[in-house]
């Protein structure tokens, strides 16, 4: 049975939410009242609950399978997470309430800025943004008040080539002009090229530590100290934060400022596409200008600074309204105090041994992007299906069909055909076993001329391969209702009648 | 430890097929003087038993909304989520999913997000609406930077009824951009004049309705004059519930609606996570921010969805990206979906109207209390109130006495005498008459009457 | 991917469980330690989550689609019940707390029985059973104790043939002769035959009303005082509450005993087959004989009988430990609250409705088993079938692959093939024309010839048909570690090495 | 209302088809003198947020064990539950499914409960299991007709130290019956002797482990006298965490194995629905009650479960069946299998030596007390205490004070002077050192000491 739009299933009349009715009362809409309708269809609640159950079994997810998409760290997202996120007392707090009734969620937003703060080395936290790439404008507009404190005018900011996308967006975001630094033969930023953009109107680098390929900036030190002696600022993207954990402090190798993505390193569920939370630590020189609010412990318990002013006088302003993301804030802490220092560690040794262990257990049949050890993830190109016919999307929708989530495909850039594999530390040797195996099936399917069977993949899932370029071409981005007659025609036609 | 599934001789077997001696081995690339040695300074490992416990004790420390009567608004606000909404979010598939990538195995997600992009076309009045945005500040900010790239031009007019966080957020977002805002001052005690300010300089005027003070207006004369001028009107809805009862934005004339979505299907959570909502006509969507799901057909000709305009998206275009917004509000906008569904159009509307009669019925308990008197004619489910004495200390006073009696404007505005005797109060359905009556027995004993 | 068997899966060493470590202490186990391995697998706590949702999209449930089966009333399990049934101070309570603690509880108990008293017009009720069955039993027990308290010995009891399986087997173990009663050709029992086996030997007839055959028994009153005229009780099993909520009382009909399915009629969820809860309402006449133990309002508030004594001298005894199904119990009053006097006599129309548009928009094409309206479910038999090939059973899995949960198939036994169908009323108007439709198509396609497409379905379920026989002949009803040493191989084959 | 779409409309046209005219017309089949014509005389429909609220009201009504220290036991005991276990099982699929009559479309079911059936033997020591029953009490009456029907004896003996509430179900549920019990006074102080019980006229003895008063015995030596005599020996396990510490029933020589599963996986939920084992030999399967569940092929020859051996079961056999029971435990034995999953061979036997090793702890502490000693020397995380005084008077007492203190015997066994006074005292994984000092603080301010 196909799932029908849920504008295609309703009937007026129907009522999915009880509720009192209104009492009469003498209007004070000023004549405004809304008097078109709106459209919405009217449905029952145990249909509305069957149409997203339905929905939902369309979709892959994490706990009915292995999803190695390499830089996005799906890892297992405890239930009891999400058990204490609902509790009454955390889950159901006004934003606005006196800060007198909410001292323990303010302790909570403490105690988890000082887990961020001693697992990253770095004196200062800010709690706003609500996603990395949110994170990411946050520090960069930190770098930026600072110059400007400092009454100086800085254009350039340096990106190495194998950057998240983000990064150049949220430079020009800020004002900067993003220049790309390229890469070396090993997979690393090019130190000298890096050297030679340096000047005094670059505001500072934002590099990914370890990098988009999978791999340590082994000059990072350098590169603090080379963006340090120009005056400038070092943002390090921290999406790949898991892979070093409690093996090295980011506020040890120079960092000046770095976002955390909760929803990836601390696992708060990535739920189809967010919400996200992305806390951004500060090293002291950038840390007064971090935006409000922000959580102190005053005389009578904790407060709140919400306006820039007085102690936050040079703070850049506020990104959001409210807080931050507290729900993801539950969750993050919950998995960390569930890890403890001790766990934290043993996440990054299990993540990059499951990586190697893979790149080790393709590499004779796939080619490693960059020799050596990698981090948390595994970098291949597509060399090997070179002359088959097969591309990397067309083996990527093969593993479909194999019961796996495809690794993330094409990114970074920098490498032609990439297929970068993040099993993250959660997966057990077991899987990572079946993953390879049907890894190898398929290299010696493509590379054995079965290009055809590639070329429909996948087969087997709730809908084959999509026309995403007339989907852009002629954008449907929302159900029209003429288009429901029909469905609803066609409907009733397959029943009796 | 409980999620981690190698044991000891597995690690080492696998560190022996990797072709290392230990495990410091795959770290070797980190700088010597940098390498952690001893564990961080942090607590050991917990069980769940003591996980669950640490939270439920700092729950106690907080007094839930849930058990004590609750006026709070000024842009979050107490609503009965039904429990299908979060029981669907925790749905493994949906929970643990990624952002639908692969739309193979990603209809459900998808199409989930064809039908929040339309419901939200519907309630707002407007052609389109993309997947989701942080928040509804952020997605007011971001409605300026749209409306300044399909202009072209470079200054925004930002009323000075615009909730004030939407404001602050606005303005720092557009800090170091070659845009910039012209704020208004706040007028809280009546009706904004925009005449002055609008000219072809100008790439939108953003005003929210109802406004911060709860003032519902009509906008269709502001939009008219808007569009002779060339200039976008861009209308803040915050209480998202209010569009069952009023006008839409679109039937006003506006060009871009930012809202925020918190008050269908998303629990108050003490701020976040949200759902910023953004709307606009078909011909601005190539500058539109943020994610959007397109209707499409797959190799066999079935209809399915997929992830669309990613042209104007910061993975491929980088820095000339319309935003660098890569991740959207996905459980949040899933929950609003389902709850929105629930209520269908019969639902919504009547949720409204309830919303609109509990207000009406709290402000004329609250008129009636001496020295009390109502800032705002209109407004829909919240309004704001002119206290004989300081709005901040009543509210505290009310909170000894287990009430949470609204918001004091100071608290968002502060500084300003004006505002110092200021207090919003918001009543939706989850408010008894009880609730009600305790609130007004609670303010009279604080006042002293 | 399969899923195998989760002893297959574990590695020793693995925990999904963390906790503190046990204290040293003098042991008091006076050395009966256990030394022999207990056998379970070693597995983390992801590796389970997994295993449990891989297991689960191998189901079929209301909550993915129409799920007709006659006589189980599927229909619709609100959410709000699971979450009040979890709400502190309800779902974690000890049921030996002292009853001063626990006054909601027991106001909670008070109050269903009132629901349950009022919509039964019976004036008496006890909560004990834990399922249908198990009310059944205490009806009937209930019966044999009064008998015996009036000094009588009775050894039949009076069973029409078309009675579920439970009423006989209950019968029996009451140490009772059971007695089939023939049914007429309407499908109702045979008033003449019932009274012919009447007599002073007769402790009490069981009649389901309505019927399993979707039928309301019109002689009920006749019947009633046919019984009672010989000093017997009319024992009526409440399977098909649902049809008649608010539109008749049990007790107007001359009921002394019924029990009442909270799992059907009040939607507490089948759970894949439990647990249910079965209070049984009584007259009068039989209130002194129901088992401990019982809520009462007592001077401090609400007390327990908890003992056979005093005021419950007369009590048959205990049917359980504790106090019954307690959280079933708040799921149905949670139910009933929701629906309110108005919604549950709507529910009764609705289902009804749906089952006689389900009997007409298929009576052209299957033949209904009995003329006339029907109550909550319509009853076809498979002369439609005959010489076709196709069997009740072969045309039930292909139902399986247009997307529905099969009926309930032969049963009542009085009916050659019989398929029953109950559509709830929490079903809309245009499932059960999906479901009508689908099962035109399928008679035409029977009725055509192509047999073989039954034989063989279903075609696309997680399992085709299953050897059945083979599993009762030679009975695997555990794992057995030697064969995992197989399955393990088998996996470990189909990875890399 | 929300949960039934029909519209007046829809209903209208749905009679039509029908051929009726009127809804009543499908009720005429009920005696005129009968038809109720007038609502029920109970409250009409209330929206869920009505609902939550007085639920939440009754739920304000009780002293929840998880906020205060608790030491219940005597049956059922507090245990953390993994969230994992009561996650799953609220899955749509598990949580809304039939018993799994067609198999090719409930694998989940049906494995989960064959995966449950051999986790259930495991522990036991015995070869099978069935797939559940009600409760501990019933698997216990069940395990008892069982014995009569294999050994075709009449009379059960039953120990005097079974839980009171096994001892009444099991009576009760014979009582009618050609068997009958042989109910062995309470030894409270000391180990039974059931020689002069045994001969060949006997069909079992039903003996708990650890007993109602928390001793533990071994049962091997009474197994060999009952097999002298042709009598099975019944092994009651009320505290199932027992069998990761205790030699098991199976290798002290138990025939039938009837326990209460409720500790694993299941919530207190004052007193059910919880979770009965039943586990015995290979040998004695066709006489089993209840479900089983059995491993098969399905026609590609892929491995697949069915529901088996049903000709025991009374909807073929009618009143020949092993048993009336058609129901199981279903979601409560998902809920066991899941928590068992997550605790595999290592936590298991970790949690029963925490458990003891909390309850030694404790009746150290509490022995310390005057006047307070414990009536038996072995036990595994519950024990009874002989105090100076009344102990249901004490419970009481204690209770205003915030501690659940224990269980009075005299609540179970009435009436017995040599009762009143002993109190049973549970301790598990989930009581915090601090709780156990309040407990004794308590205590002693109760005994005035």
């Amino acid at each position: 049975l196909e799932t029908p739009l849920i504008f295609e299933q309703g009937v007026p009349g129907r009522i999915g939410v009880d509720m009192a009715d209104p009492k009469p009362v003498k209007s004070r809409l000023g004549g405004l009242e809304r008097k078109e309708s709106v459209g919405l269809p009217d449905l029952s609640e145990p249909q509305v609950l069957r149409h997203f159950v339905r929905l939902s079994r369309q979709n892959y997810a994490i706990d009915a399978g292995f999803y190695p998409l390499g830089s996005c760290t799906m890892k297992h997202n405890p239930r009891i997470n999400e058990k204490v996120a609902r509790l009454a007392g955390l889950g159901d707090l006004h934003p606005m309430q006196p800060t007198s009734t909410v001292q323990g969620a303010l302790e909570l937003i403490d105690d988890l800025a000082h887990w961020l703060k001693t697992i990253t080395g770095m004196p200062a936290v800010t709690m706003s943004p609500a996603a990395g790439a949110h994170g990411e404008l946050c520090g960069v507009m930190a770098i930026r008040a600072a110059h400007e404190a400092n009454g100086e005018v800085r254009t350039r900011i340096l990106v190495p080539e194998s950057a998240h996308g983000t990064n150049p967006a949220t430079a020009a975001l800020c004002g900067y002009k993003v220049e790309a630094v390229p890469a070396r033969a090993d997979g690393r930023m090019d130190l000298d090229a890096f050297a030679e953009k340096l000047g005094p109107d670059v505001a500072g680098v934002m590099l990914t530590n370890p990098n988009t390929c999978g791999l340590f900036e082994t000059d990072v030190k350098r590169i603090a100290d080379l963006v340090h002696e120009i005056g400038g600022y070092f943002y390090c993207d921290g999406a790949n934060l898991n892979a070093i954990l409690g093996r090295v402090r980011p506020g040890d190798l120079g960092v000046d400022a770095m976002h955390i993505n909760l929803h990836k390193t601390f696992s708060t569920p990535h739920g189809g596409g967010g919400p996200g939370a992305g806390p951004v630590v500060f090293s002291e020189g950038l840390a007064a200008f971090a935006p409000v609010p922000y959580v102190i412990q005053g005389e009578n318990g904790f407060e709140l600074v919400e306006q820039v002013e007085g102690d936050a006088a040079q703070s850049f302003g506020r990104m959001k309204g409210f807080h931050g993301q507290m729900g993801m804030f539950i969750r993050a802490l919950a998995y960390m105090q569930s890890h403890g220092a001790d766990g934290l560690r043993q996440i990054a040794e299990d993540a990059v041994l499951n990586a190697n262990y893979i790149r080790v257990s393709l590499d004779d049949k796939l080619h490693s992007s960059f020799a050596g050890i990698c981090m948390h993830e595994a970098l291949f190109d597509d060399s090997t299906l070179k002359g088959t016919g097969v591309t990397t999307l067309d083996l990527a929708k093969a593993m479909i069909d194999e019961g796996f989530h495809p690794m993330t495909m094409y990114f970074p850039l920098v490498v032609h055909g990439a297929m970068l594999i993040e099993p993250t530390e959660s997966e057990s040797r077991q899987t990572l076993d079946q993953f390879i195996g049907a890894m190898r099936y398929l290299l010696d399917k493509a590379t054995a001329g079965e290009t055809d069977y590639f070329l429909s993949a996948p087969h087997f899932s709730p809908r084959r391969r999509l026309d995403e370029t007339g989907a852009a071409r002629n954008p449907v981005l929302r159900w029209i209702p003429d288009e429901s007659a029909d469905a609803n025609e066609k409907t009733s036609v397959s029943a009796a009648s | 430890m409980r999620y981690m599934p190698h044991t000891a001789t597995e690690r080492k077997e696998m560190l022996a097929r990797v072709g290392v001696k230990s495990i410091d081995d795959l770290f070797a690339d980190i700088p010597e003087e940098a390498r952690l040695t001893d564990l961080l300074d942090l607590p050991l490992h917990e069980s769940e038993m003591v996980v669950e416990k640490n939270f439920r004790t700092l729950a106690a420390k907080n007094l839930s909304p849930y058990s004590t009567p609750c006026f709070l608004g000024a842009g979050a606000y107490q609503h009965h989520v039904p429990s299908v909404a979060d029981h669907i979010i925790q749905r493994s598939e949906f929970l643990t999913a990624y952002t639908p990538y692969q739309p193979e195995i990603s209809q459900g997600t998808l199409q989930a997000l064809f039908e929040f992009q339309t419901q939200v076309a519907l309630i707002t009045g407007m052609e389109v609406a993309n997947a989701s945005m942080y928040d509804g500040a952020t997605s007011c900010a971001e409605a300026v930077l749209m409306a300044c790239r399909v202009t072209r031009r470079k200054k925004a007019v930002i009323s000075g009824n615009l909730h004030p966080h939407y404001r602050d957020v606005t303005r720092t977002t557009l800090q170091f951009t070659e845009f910039e805002t012209i704020d208004l001052p706040t007028a809280a005690a009546g009706i904004e004049n925009f005449d002055d300010h609008i000219n072809s300089d100008i790439a939108c005027v953003v005003v929210q309705n109802p406004d911060f003070f709860g003032r519902i207006q009509d906008l269709t004369a502001l939009a008219d004059k808007c569009h002779e001028a060339g200039v976008l009107l861009v209308v803040v809805v915050n209480e998202v519930v209010s569009l069952g009862a009023i006008k839409s934005p679109g039937e006003m004339g506006a060009d871009i609606v930012a809202g925020e979505g918190q008050s269908i299907g998303v629990p108050l959570s003490y701020g976040g996570p949200y759902v910023g909502l953004l709307a606009t006509r078909q011909k601005f969507v190539r500058q539109m921010p943020g994610r959007l799901c397109g209707q499409t057909v797959d190799q066999d000709g079935k209809r399915g969805f997929v992830l669309t305009l990613s042209t104007r998206e910061q993975h491929i275009r980088r820095e000339k990206a319309t935003s660098n917004i890569c991740t959207n509000a996905g459980l949040c906008s899933l929950a609003f979906t389902i709850h929105m569904s629930l209520l269908g159009e019969a639902g919504f509307t009547k949720l409204a109207s309830l919303n609109h009669s509990q207000a009406v019925t709290l402000a004329e308990k609250l008129e009636a209390i001496d020295g009390v008197s109502l800032l705002n004619d209109t407004f829909f489910n919240e309004f704001t109130l002119r206290l004989p004495a300081n709005a901040a200390e009543i509210v505290e006073k009310l909170a000894t006495k287990g009430v949470l009696g609204g918001v004091p404007v100071s608290r968002l505005i502060p500084k300003e005498p004006d505002m110092a005797n200021l207090l919003l109060v918001a009543a939706t359905e989850t408010c008894s008459t009880a609730d009600m009556d305790d609130f007004v027995v609670a303010l009279k004993e604080v006042l002293g009457c």
